[in-house]
């Protein structure tokens, strides 16, 4: 029997594959697809306090093997959340991450009270590195005071494991893992989506309603396994990965570079169904390999044959 | 509840330079398929081009004992996939997701069904053809086309005792002009204690003008709208439509609370793709 | 007529398309696939003052959409590109663009003086950005005093033009190009490659013999057009944009955003022949537009409509 | 000078659940093609997969009137690229660049030619036999696989008065083992004055081998190595190898300075993949 679970801080998993944020709705819209209760979490779609329209469209571009998404971050916000969405998430039994982007600080202190109140809520993610909004979010996730800030913050005021989920957008992502960690974080999640243009070049205009939109999806899953490298160097703290998942191969990468659990969003679009493939594929591998528990792949990268090949050059 | 398959190509008819109809070996959907509701399918292996393509079903495919064996598409080719699609070949398997969205509701023999297409708009009404038909309720199509090459199965139509009315931009087949000049007169002439609803697919311009014709005419109107869409199931916003909800107008996520809308209710000025 | 001329300070290109260093070996290897002299320019492979070794293989990894590489800038050195490689460069009629690396401020100097010396070289390209390599190079390109010291050094000691190539390893790409700016710089190029790295999950050791590499590729398209973009708002000097590009759409993308010339890499390894198509592509876009001079489609993109549509949500 | 073409997949012949051979419709490759080189094959369209695969050229394809028409390869299915060929549908186009690299230097009938493969490293050897059969140089084929139902063309070589000499790991064909155990036996039993030129391609460990075999037996061994390669033109330096160059080894890159290289000029023990 291969064991799936994984902790994150306080919060146990029955397995490492979790929904990412904004790509699974609010996860009742998948739940005729997919038993919410065989996924390792659920991270909903990023809440604010209000209700938000979002951007027009075009929302959404495809590029080569990647996307760019400039949804604005529409919402029914977190009162409508907690009484119309999280009741049937609790029902059918989902790991609720609920994933929350403030235009303040006292915006995600809020946030997190009400949150903190509500039955159901598993864990806060911080969604402090959204490229698609003018104010507020990325610009606490670009500096690392903003980063301390709101997260020692939110700490103060909730029991909740806190997750911030840094931008790739910065030079150096390990310092804001750090950073997370000295401010009392229970875990980082990364990457969120690179900050991207398209352009029709028939009407030179941008692509997206929004001229700059977040690019996700398999190309950007080698800086994305790069930085949630660096990052497991840098901090104790688990690291959720993410960025371009689609198979289980990707999943495996990821934790075998250094993450505790990933999410998957794309391919969530591409695959509705590729939760079952991805839980069966960690499985298969374990088994092959005859590892037990998939908790003992985390960080294992071999990089000492590959450090000789180095050096005798 | 939509299903995954991978659907194996049967046929790739060209019906001309620009379109094809791709017929796809799926049971399993083509049994719940409704008028109106769509598929999502998978151009290529690998990540280029990444994402699915929304398609209208435009046909349900039977054996010989009317038993469902498949789907077909109605394609026309204006990009990657498209053209993907155009060059399937059969044998190969395209992952086919679905059936997706809300469906057209055919009106019963109480009424009329008026169905109203521009090029390849003309994909959802094969198979509300045959529901009206099935109901015995009167049907007309009002079919547009730019040249008289880019009408089809206008005999497929005529075969369920559908009226068909024609247009051409060219003046090659039909009346000369839009589709909706030959509309309106018929609207105009139609007597107010006639119970007609109106199906409308194809160019967002042109469905706005023939929702502006239903306003002025005061007929009911359902539109089937065609937004970017990146998964066809709700999970990624990207489909949204401008649409009147409770007073104002909120953007609506057209795969799951449409395709289907009624036309009083989208925002037209507000519409764009 | 179309006109497909454009102006790099001082340095006038008979066109925008230049081959991108490290790709394109010296030159001298594709002379007999493409005549050199109908390219807007080609930047050799990075050149440090004595010969390197480079990294053992597998020095590169194909990735979704684009590949990994880390060939450690394997390299004859200064004296015997000068002496074996630029008199046929020269006799071909190339626009030689010699992309130069040092680890150390006194390296990029003697390198530019060297150069500034011999005959042929049209412009020097300083690699201060390559993530391959432990010391100097990028750690240059990462910091803002870094890149000043580097470009006013070089700056002092040529007349020819210098570009800057910059790292899109970091949080605010436009702040490097304005340095570069101040610093004296003709032009900026951007971007290198992306830091990354790929795992081969059965062995769980990293695909590449250097543990990471750079991804090039249409993979990273979206993200390199966005900072061409914001280094057009952010300086006067031209920028050389890059990234993905592998058709005329590609191209036109990247000069529309604000590159007045582009450079090419990785398709030139699907498509040794991609040089003739790409001129046609401008070529035919100019006509059917009838835009006279390719020069003024430079920095071009309409933003009102979509400024409009995005208040208007 | 090698050029690109869209060449046609003019057949797909399946040798096994593993191998096959996909013939292309490539002329002017086919034209300048010499033994030993090879080509640069896209497997698909789109950029995923991104770049191209090298392909030795294994056969010469010819009209009744022997004019060269094409080129055949011989592909073992490995990974993403050669899972696409193995699937080739003919009709479709690969982009094939070529002729490509450093081709074999078939000796000439005062010496023997002995051809030793390891698997798919029987590729480049059809036409290095052909090669030195027009010479009528003496030839024999030293030809190893895993199991019976992983050697092909057997009847090819012989057809051409190659001698053959077969081993398969699992002992159902040929001799059971290695390679290297007949060829050494052979090498031992070979007279001083008889001028022997080895031609070895197959797994880089099996090569390592032969190698030290032609150094211990005094023989000249030329190997085909198999790097992965970016280009196959020069441009991106992926493909080095580990050569002696003056005194000391250096990078060389096999696709311009190779594939073709003399094994003692190798540094065996620091070439890897
Ligand atoms: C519910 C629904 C049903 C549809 N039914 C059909 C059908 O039956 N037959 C058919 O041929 N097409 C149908 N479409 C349109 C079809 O999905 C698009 O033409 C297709 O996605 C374009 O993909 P592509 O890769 O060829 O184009 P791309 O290369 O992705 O883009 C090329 C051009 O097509 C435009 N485009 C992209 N997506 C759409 C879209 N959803 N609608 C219109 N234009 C688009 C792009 O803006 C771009 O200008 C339907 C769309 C929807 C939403
Ligand atoms: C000069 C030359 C001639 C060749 N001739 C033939 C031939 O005639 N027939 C044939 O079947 N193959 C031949 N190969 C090997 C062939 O190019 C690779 O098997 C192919 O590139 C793998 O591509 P893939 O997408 O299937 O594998 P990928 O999905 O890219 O990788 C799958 C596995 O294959 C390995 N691989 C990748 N490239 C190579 C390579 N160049 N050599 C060996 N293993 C590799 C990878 O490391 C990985 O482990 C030749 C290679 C060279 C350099
Ligand atoms: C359409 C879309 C919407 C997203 N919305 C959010 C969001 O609301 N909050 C958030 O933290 N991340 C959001 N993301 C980022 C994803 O959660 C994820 O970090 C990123 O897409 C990389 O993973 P992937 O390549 O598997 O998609 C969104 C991504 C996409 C594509
Ligand atoms: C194999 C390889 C080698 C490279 N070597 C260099 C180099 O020596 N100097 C440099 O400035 N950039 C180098 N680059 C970066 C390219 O010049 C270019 O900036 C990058 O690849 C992005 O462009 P592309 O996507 O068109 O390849 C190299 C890229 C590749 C793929
Ligand atoms: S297409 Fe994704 S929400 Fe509608
Ligand atoms: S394959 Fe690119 S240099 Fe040899």
């Amino acid at each position: 029997m291969t064991d799936l679970a994984v902790q994150i801080g306080p919060l146990k998993l029955a397995n490492p594959i979790i929904a990412a944020s904004g790509c699974f709705g609010y996860g009742v819209e998948y739940a005729d697809v997919v038993d919410l209760s065989t996924l390792g979490g659920v991270a909903v779609k990023g809440l604010f306090l209000e209700a938000r329209e979002g951007h027009p469209p075009p929302r959404i571009v495809e590029t080569p093997s990647g996307m760019l998404n400039a949804i604005g971050l529409q919402g029914i916000g977190v009162h409508r959340f907690i009484r119309e969405k999280l009741p049937e998430l609790r029902d059918r039994r989902a790991v609720v991450i609920v994933n929350i982007c403030g235009t303040t600080l006292d915006e995600y202190v809020e946030l997190a009270r009400i949150l903190s109140d509500a039955e159901g809520v598993a864990a806060l993610e911080l969604n402090i590195s959204c490229p698609n909004i003018k104010e507020g979010g990325i610009t606490f996730g670009c500096s690392l005071t903003g980063t301390l800030d709101v997260v020692s913050a939110v700490r103060k005021v909730t029991r909740l494991p806190v997750i911030p989920k840094l931008t790739p957008n910065v030079t150096d992502v390990a310092s804001f893992a750090r950073a997370a960690e000295e401010s009392g974080a229970d875990a980082v999640s990364l990457v969120n989506t690179f900050l991207a243009m398209a352009i029709d070049v028939e009407t030179r205009r941008p692509k997206l309603s929004n001229i700059v939109g977040g690019l996700s999806g398999p190309a950007i899953r080698p800086i994305a396994v790069r930085m949630v490298y660096e990052c497991r160097q840098a901090v104790k703290i688990p690291v959720i990965g993410m960025g371009g998942i689609a198979t289980p191969t990707d999943a495996l990468e990821f934790m075998i570079a250094g993450a505790t659990a990933v999410q998957v969003g794309t391919a969530n679009f591409v695959d509705p169904f590729v939760w079952s493939k991805l839980l069966d594929g960690l499985r298969d591998y374990l088994t092959r390999h005859n590892i037990g528990r998939v908790a003992d792949l985390i960080g294992t990268l071999d990089t000492r044959a590959r450090e000789q090949a180095w050096i005798s050059s | 509840m939509p299903i995954d398959v991978d659907a194996a190509v049967i046929a790739n008819t060209r019906l001309s330079d620009e379109y094809n109809v791709v017929a796809l070996d799926a049971p399993a959907i083509a049994r719940d398929a409704l008028p109106g509701q769509f598929v999502m399918l998978k151009a290529s292996p690998g990540t280029d081009p990444l994402l699915r393509r929304p398609f209208s079903i435009f046909e349900i495919l039977r054996d010989a004992a009317g038993r469902p064996t498949g789907v077909s598409i109605l394609n026309k080719r204006v990009g990657v996939g498209t053209r993907l699609f155009f060059d399937a070949v059969p044998g190969a398997t395209v992952p086919c997701l679905g059936p997706l969205g809300r469906p057209f509701e055919p009106v019963d023999r109480s009424g009329e069904g008026w169905m109203v297409a521009g090029g390849v708009g003309l994909a959802p009404f094969a198979t509300l053809a045959e529901a009206l038909a099935t109901r015995r309720t009167p049907a007309t199509l009002f079919y547009g086309g730019r040249r008289s090459a880019d009408l089809f199965y206008v005999e497929f139509f005529e075969r369920l005792g559908v009226g068909v009315v024609l247009t051409t931009e060219d003046g090659s087949r039909g009346e000369h002009g839009r589709v909706t000049a030959p509309l309106e007169r018929a609207l105009k002439a139609a007597a107010a204690d006639r119970s007609i609803t109106l199906y409308v697919c194809g160019p967002t311009p042109m469905m706005a003008a023939v929702a502006s014709l239903a306003r002025r005419y005061d007929r009911r109107a359902v539109v089937s709208l065609e937004q970017v869409m990146g998964c066809g199931l709700g999970g990624c916003y990207s489909c949204v439509v401008p649409v009147q909800t409770d007073g104002s107008a909120h953007f609506v996520r057209s795969c799951i609370d449409g395709p289907v809308f009624d036309s009083s209710l989208i925002v037209w000025e507000d519409l764009r793709h």
